[in-house]
């Protein structure tokens, strides 16, 4: 690993931004660790999260954000929960994720590809459509075998449906989708 | 004689590795034990009940407790004996908890280990006698050394309290290390601003005799009687004559003089006034720099001296003063930072210390406020401070923390972005030590509010790169390692004992740790007094500390004096030798070895004899191990009472 | 009580008040885990030592016989070490003649802050009696002590 | 009397979790409650969408909290943890004008964002009380061992969920306790199961819910008790999943609440759903006697 050259390295850009959008500042974290200490998924991250906030705080824009922990995070709020300075962790978790996002530097695909089809489920029927959902994940990521499992199983116990649950205002969240990216843009 | 013996459980401190219950029953058979009981805890109320009640009921005539070190409990239960009705020193501990429980596991042996201490205990009690205390009147001044913030505080309560004060200062001024200070944490208000009338007051006190560029030469005398020899040290200048107008600096062509004041940043004249706010605000001369005292030629500041104050002539003066306590306030000195050859060893000029840092933040330094590089008086923009240079560090036989250069290197993070807006700092640290009251509070707004980037890790190399410096080091949050470009790196170096403090410690007769800091007399129970009656401690001589810490000590110091001098005369400890004149052959060995010139020659009838004045003696013992005929013998540490000791240890 | 058969061997220590005491109390206070042969005689000096006492011990069976004092120079009493050491010194020398090996008698220094040396003192010293064993017994009526006298 | 609330099934409830939304819509029923759906309801964007943009996820909880204000209730209801975090967090979120604003803008219409949300378990607890629960428990599950899982977002981040306690919830062994079964101490009561990582990352959600069945055995549980569709999908339709990523072999059912205190209540049928459980209860519950035997549809 090279060494981190501090004085260039802190970019104030992202710092502010973190915080506008986050509403929680870092500058406050001490290190203390209660956040990574109670975090679940610490075992998969490849930095854990008090140290992600410390690139934040730190003003370590790439590390942060091309980050695989970032999108391993389960939001499961027990960061936030314990943080004995109440920086809502979990809140900057999901902002430096949107970032990630916006940046195109996502580091976990499938993840991100989860979500999109998720999010596309939800704007072309108004909820969920989970068989089209694994459908399109399926596609975007070639990940046939995924929970091939249990789809017998659901079918089985009629938790899955071959129809989508589309509502009549689909109109109207499809025109949230589209006025949110108008915003965004 | 009837005794009786007392085992303490101390709880669990005691009784979890010796069984008591045993200890008491083998005391029992020890010679006029008649009682023996073991006890929960023999110092508290019932306890000491309990004592008075044996005492009572079997008509105890001794008693010995086995317990704790004496040091920690004798005077306790002399008390407790005493209002049992016997003679306080018809008592003796046997220390089974610091020399036996503390330090041993097997119970088999601790025990067995601790009822022969209370065998030799009863053994030495047999053979005591009672022993009243005598008087001696006190004189009722005190000395203090050391013009520290400490030593000024100490000195100013003092004389409040109607003392007179005799302030010994080996600088030319007083004022300590806080006169250098800009401006102080937590609260970040100038340091002049309330140190400054404070030595005004020492310096209009009445009370008050000031002796600064003096250092204490020998003490002799005990509590109560100390003479103190000060050696005045060569001014060159008179100054009863001098009135501070400092013609003479403006005048004085040796401009080149290492300005120790401002830590050798900058430079000053031979002679001068350290700093504006001086007390007394009088010149003086560096001898080694004044051109006349090294050349034989120049005297133009006795042209410029209006008073006619120069004397190239003046040589240093022995006083003596008559105290009966004394302060020692002699406070701290700074690690020199040079044999750590990865920050430069000394060579970089940017490099520099808190210190010195300070003086470049005060508005009255050598920079007059602004801070600017030594090398080429540029103004830094990144800044970086490394912390515990000097401390906590045990490669360098320095294991311990220096307690306040976490805060000072916070502190001068935020005066840096006060005067600098557009600069950067950056602290390298080990963990943050902040325990005092706002203190942490404060830490975090050097960070939080003042920006300061806190680095944990330590810095490997300081290399000069393009003009600036290049600190390479770790973040050991990441584990990564780091690297900075910086203009100007200040060095938290930590405290060690004030130059000189052993020396002085000896001629007090106190003792001092590994590192040449003062003992208390107990670390929690005796913070200011040492283990010498009449000499007192306050501030950093002890051990770093803070300037509210080190004015509290100050004043609490202060009070164990005025306490000490609230009556009028002291007891004598009776435990002082005593000469028996059938067999003294007048060969005055004893006198020769006497450390306090206790012993006098005296006739008796038409023979000389050897004669103790009781209240001069301190109970030593040389005397009674110097003499051939066993005349004279300290009572209570009587030869046949030390081998009734080795005899109840060593039966064959 | 005696000596715990087998375990222990008898170690007399002569420390003074000021320094050495505090030192032990110090490892006491710091839980500095002792051999737990050694038994202490509290005196006010190192310079309250006769010789005589260390003799004493010796004959009536000690094994081995610790004093220890404040630094030198750094005497309560100004000078009391100095005075002992003079004297343990010409008793070191005389041990021989007396038949007792020079390594069961030792003098030291540790201060009332050293808790860690006096531990480390105690254990040495205690490792080197152990080495030695116990002293062989003397003969009664021996004219040591006369000889002790007359030298000191 | 009866209280009206708008329901928000969420869903998963029309999925994979159908037994939680008809045996809490039956539990509701029986208790009490009245549930009307909020017409035309939309998927709140679950984590996705918070995990995409917090004004896109706002702005689709946003629309079902408008639709539901139109409706004469007293607050919304969800039985999902999951949903009931969204809803709360948003509204919590556009408190603050400006982001109120902007979702009001991408909604394209107004919202108040003020009527109460809660989780069927909080009006449970809170306005009809345990002990009247306890009453109602005409078949108490004497001899269930239970241990209660409320997952990570029941009460989490405190802040914004205001109920119970966020380290050591209760409102579950309470109730459970009330309907008759024996509730054990259980320490993973709030460890996150791996939420919505099953499809992408099995192994994490091996691992945590792995560790909570492993607990759960540990403790000499029968059974474990949620209020979460994604920890009950975790736990129940992936324990084989689970067993083989871990050697292990745990065959504990795992009910939804409202399951128990239907049974508890005298109620069986299909809408308690039962027979949707992937780790069959049944034979369980036949070893606890010939009362809950029957329960048997
Ligand atoms: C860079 C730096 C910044 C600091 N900033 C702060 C701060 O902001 N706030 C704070 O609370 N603390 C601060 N401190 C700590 C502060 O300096 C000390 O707490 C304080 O000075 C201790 O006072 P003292 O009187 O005990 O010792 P000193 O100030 O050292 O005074 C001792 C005095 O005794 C004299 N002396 C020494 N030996 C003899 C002798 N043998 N005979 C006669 N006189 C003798 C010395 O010349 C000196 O005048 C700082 C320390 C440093 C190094
Ligand atoms: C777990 C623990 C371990 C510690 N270990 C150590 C240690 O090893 N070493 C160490 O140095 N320090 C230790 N401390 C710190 C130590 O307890 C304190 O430094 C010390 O007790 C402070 O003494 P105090 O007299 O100021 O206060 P306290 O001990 O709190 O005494 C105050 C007294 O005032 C009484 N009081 C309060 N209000 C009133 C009122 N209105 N009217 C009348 N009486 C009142 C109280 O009842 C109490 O008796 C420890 C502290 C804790 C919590
Ligand atoms: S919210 Fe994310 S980062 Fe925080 S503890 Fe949960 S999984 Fe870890
Ligand atoms: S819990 Fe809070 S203060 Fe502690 S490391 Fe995590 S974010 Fe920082
Ligand atoms: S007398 Fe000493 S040993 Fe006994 S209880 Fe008191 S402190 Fe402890
Ligand atoms: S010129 Fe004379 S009076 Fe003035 S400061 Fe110098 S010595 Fe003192
Ligand atoms: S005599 Fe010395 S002190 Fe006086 S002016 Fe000359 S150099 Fe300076
Ligand atoms: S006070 Fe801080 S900087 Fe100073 S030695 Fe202690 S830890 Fe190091
Ligand atoms: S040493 Fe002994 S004999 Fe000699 S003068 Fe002193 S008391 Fe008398
Ligand atoms: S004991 Fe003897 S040597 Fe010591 S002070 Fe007293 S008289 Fe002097």
């Amino acid at each position: 690993m090279p060494a981190t050259t501090l004085t260039n390295s802190y970019d104030a850009a992202f710092v502010a931004e973190v915080r506008r959008e986050s509403e929680q500042n870092l500058a406050l974290c001490y290190q203390c660790g209660n956040c990574t200490a109670g975090c679940p998924v610490s075992f998969a991250y490849d930095f854990p999260v008090n140290q992600i906030m410390y690139l934040v705080q730190t003003g370590r824009k790439m590390e942060a954000l091309t980050s695989h922990a970032i999108w391993l995070c389960a939001s499961c709020e027990t960061c936030t929960t314990r943080c004995p300075n109440d920086i809502d962790v979990a809140r900057v978790m999901d902002v430096l994720r949107h970032m990630a996002r916006r940046e195109n530097l996502v580091a976990e695909h499938s993840i991100h590809a989860f979500w999109n089809s998720f999010l596309s489920s939800v704007e072309r029927y108004g909820r969920v459509f989970e068989l089209g959902l694994m459908a399109s994940y399926i596609g975007k990521t070639g990940r046939v075998l995924t929970d091939a499992d249990l789809a017998p199983v659901a079918l089985r116990k009629g938790k899955l449906t071959f129809k989508p649950h589309d509502i009549h205002g689909v109109a109207e969240v499809r025109d949230i989708f589209k006025r949110y990216r108008e915003h965004r843009s | 004689m009837n005794i009786g013996v007392f085992v303490c459980h101390c709880g669990s401190n005691i009784a979890g590795t010796v069984d008591t219950v045993a200890v008491a029953k083998a005391a029992l058979a020890y010679p006029e034990v008649v009682f023996a009981t073991d006890t929960m805890y023999a110092c508290s109320e019932p306890g000491q009940a309990g004592i008075i009640e044996a005492v009572q009921k079997y008509e105890l005539d001794g008693v010995v407790v086995a317990s704790c070190t004496p040091r920690m409990h004798e005077a306790t239960f002399r008390r407790t004996v005493e209002r049992a009705g016997l003679n306080r020193y018809m008592f003796e501990m046997a220390n089974i908890r610091e020399h036996v429980s503390w330090i041993g596991k097997d119970k088999d042996a601790n025990t067995n280990k601790a009822a022969e201490l209370v065998h030799i205990a009863v053994e030495k009690l047999r053979r005591n006698t009672e022993l009243t205390a005598g008087e001696f009147t006190i004189n009722k001044r005190v000395m203090v050394i050391g013009g520290g913030v400490a030593g000024i505080q100490a000195a100013l309560d003092c004389a409040d309290g109607g003392l007179e004060v005799v302030l010994v200062e080996r600088e030319p001024s007083i004022g300590g290390k806080m006169s250098k200070l800009d401006k102080t944490f937590p609260t970040v208000d100038c340091s002049s601003c309330i140190l400054g009338p404070r030595m005004v007051d020492i310096a209009q006190n009445p009370n008050i005799t000031l002796y600064t560029l003096s250092e204490v030469e020998s003490v002799d005398g005990f509590v109560g009687n100390f003479d103190v020899k000060v050696r005045r040290k060569a001014a060159y200048v008179d100054w009863t004559l001098c009135t501070g107008c400092g013609e003479c600096a403006a005048k004085c062509p040796s401009k080149k003089t290492p300005d120790r004041f401002n830590e050798f940043i900058g430079k000053t004249t031979a002679i001068n006034i350290p700093f504006p706010q001086a007390i007394p605000k009088k010149a003086s001369i560096n001898a080694a720099a004044c051109l006349m005292l090294t050349k034989g030629k120049c005297g133009a500041c006795v042209k410029a001296c209006p008073a006619g104050a120069i004397q190239f002539k003046q040589e240093d003066e022995i006083v003596t003063e008559q105290v009966g306590a004394v302060i020692v306030a002699t406070g701290y000195d700074l690690f020199d930072f040079t044999q750590y050859g990865e920050y430069g060893g000394g060579r970089y000029p940017d490099v520099i210390t808190s210190m010195q840092y300070e003086r470049l933040l005060s508005a009255s330094g050598p920079t007059e406020g602004h801070i600017k590089r030594p090398s080429d008086g540029k103004e830094p923009k990144d800044i970086v401070f490394i912390q515990c240079v000097g401390s906590r560090d045990k490669s360098i036989g320095r294991p311990y923390c220096s307690g306040f250069c976490c805060m000072y290197t916070a502190k001068q993070t935020i005066l840096t972005k006060d005067h600098l807006p557009e600069s950067q700092s950056y602290v390298f640290y080990m963990d943050i030590r902040s325990p005092g009251k706002g203190y942490d509070e404060f830490i975090r707004r050097a960070m939080e509010e003042y920006g300061a980037r806190y680095i944990r890790g330590r810095v490997s190399a300081i290399q000069p790169k393009n003009g600036r410096y290049l600190i390479k080091g770790v973040n050991t949050l990441m584990g990564d390692q780091v690297e900075i470009e910086a203009d100007l790196v200040v060095l938290a170096v930590g405290a060690e004992a004030a130059k000189g403090a052993p020396q002085l410690a000896e001629k007090l007769r106190i003792s001092y740790d590994t590192y040449g800091f003062y003992m208390e007399g107990h670390p929690k129970l005796k913070p200011v007094e040492t283990n010498t009656a009449g000499i007192y401690l306050a501030g950093s001589c002890q051990g770093p500390k803070d300037i509210p810490s080190s004015v509290a000590q100050g004043g609490a110091a202060a009070s164990k004096v005025l306490g000490l001098f609230s009556k009028d005369k002291l007891a004598s400890d009776p435990q002082v030798s005593s000469v028996s004149l059938q067999r003294c052959i007048g060969c005055a060995k004893c006198q020769s070895v006497c450390p306090f010139g206790a012993i006098e020659m005296t006739q008796f009838r038409g023979m000389t004899k050897a004669s103790v004045i009781a209240t001069v003696c301190q109970g030593c013992g040389n005397c009674t191990s110097a003499c051939p005929q066993g005349a004279i013998q300290l009572s209570h540490f009587t030869d046949n009472q030390i081998l009734a000791e080795v005899h109840a240890l060593c039966p064959y | 009580m005696s000596v715990l058969e087998g375990k222990e061997l008898r170690i007399i220590g002569f420390l003074c008040n000021w320094c050495s005491y505090g030192g032990a109390d110090t490892a006491g206070v710091g839980r500095f885990t002792q051999p737990t042969d050694l038994r202490i005689i509290k005196l006010p000096c190192t310079g309250r030592i006769n010789p005589l006492f260390v003799v004493r011990a010796f004959l009536n069976g000690a094994d081995g016989v610790l004093v220890s004092g404040c630094h030198p120079r750094d005497c309560h009493y100004t000078a009391g070490n100095f005075y002992a050491r003079r004297r343990l010194e010409v008793l070191r020398s005389l041990l021989p003649v007396m038949g007792i090996e020079p390594a069961r008698f030792e003098y030291t220094w540790v201060s009332a802050s050293e808790g860690q040396r006096w531990r480390t003192v105690v254990q040495k010293f205690t490792e080197q009696i152990h080495g030695l064993g116990p002293i062989p017994a003397f003969k009664s009526g021996t004219c040591l002590e006369a000889c002790l006298g007359t030298a000191i | 009397m009866s209280r009206r609330y708008a329901y928000y099934p969420g869903c998963s409830g029309q999925g994979t979790s159908r037994e939680y939304d008809s045996s809490t819509r039956a539990m509701c029923q029986e208790l009490g409650f009245e549930l009307i759906d909020i017409p035309d309801w939309n998927c709140c964007g679950s984590t996705p969408a918070h995990a995409v943009d917090h004004l896109l996820s706002a702005s689709l909880v946003a629309r079902n909290l408008a639709i539901a204000e139109d409706m004469d209730v007293e607050g919304i209801v969800t039985p999902c943890p999951s949903c009931l975090k969204n809803l709360k967090t948003s509204q919590h979120r556009m408190l603050r004008p400006e982001f109120h604003q902007e979702v009001q803008r991408v909604l394209g219409r107004a919202v108040r964002a003020d009527l109460p949300i809660k989780s069927v378990l909080q009006v449970l607890v809170e306005d009809r009380g345990i002990g009247w629960i306890a009453q109602q428990a005409t078949a108490p599950l004497t001899g269930l061992k239970v241990v209660p899982y409320y997952g990570c977002i029941m009460n989490r981040p405190p802040d914004v969920m205001r109920f119970d306690d966020p380290e050591n919830p209760m409102a579950l062994d309470n109730l459970l306790t009330a309907i008759g079964a024996e509730v054990l101490p259980f320490a993973l009561k709030t460890d996150c199961c791996g939420a919505s990582l099953g499809t992408t990352r099995r192994d994490v959600v091996a691992r945590l819910s792995g560790r909570v069945l492993d607990a759960a055995a540990a403790a000499g549980a029968d059974a474990i008790v949620t209020a979460c569709p994604l920890c009950q999908m975790n736990l129940d339709m992936r324990q084989a999943q689970i067993n083989k990523a871990n050697g292990s072999s745990h065959r504990l059912p795992v009910f939804y609440y409202s399951q128990l205190i239907m049974l508890a209540t005298g109620q069986q049928g299909e809408r308690v759903g039962l027979d949707k459980l992937c780790v069959s209860p049944f034979s369980l519950l036949e070893s606890l006697g010939p009362q809950a035997g029957e329960v048997r549809s």
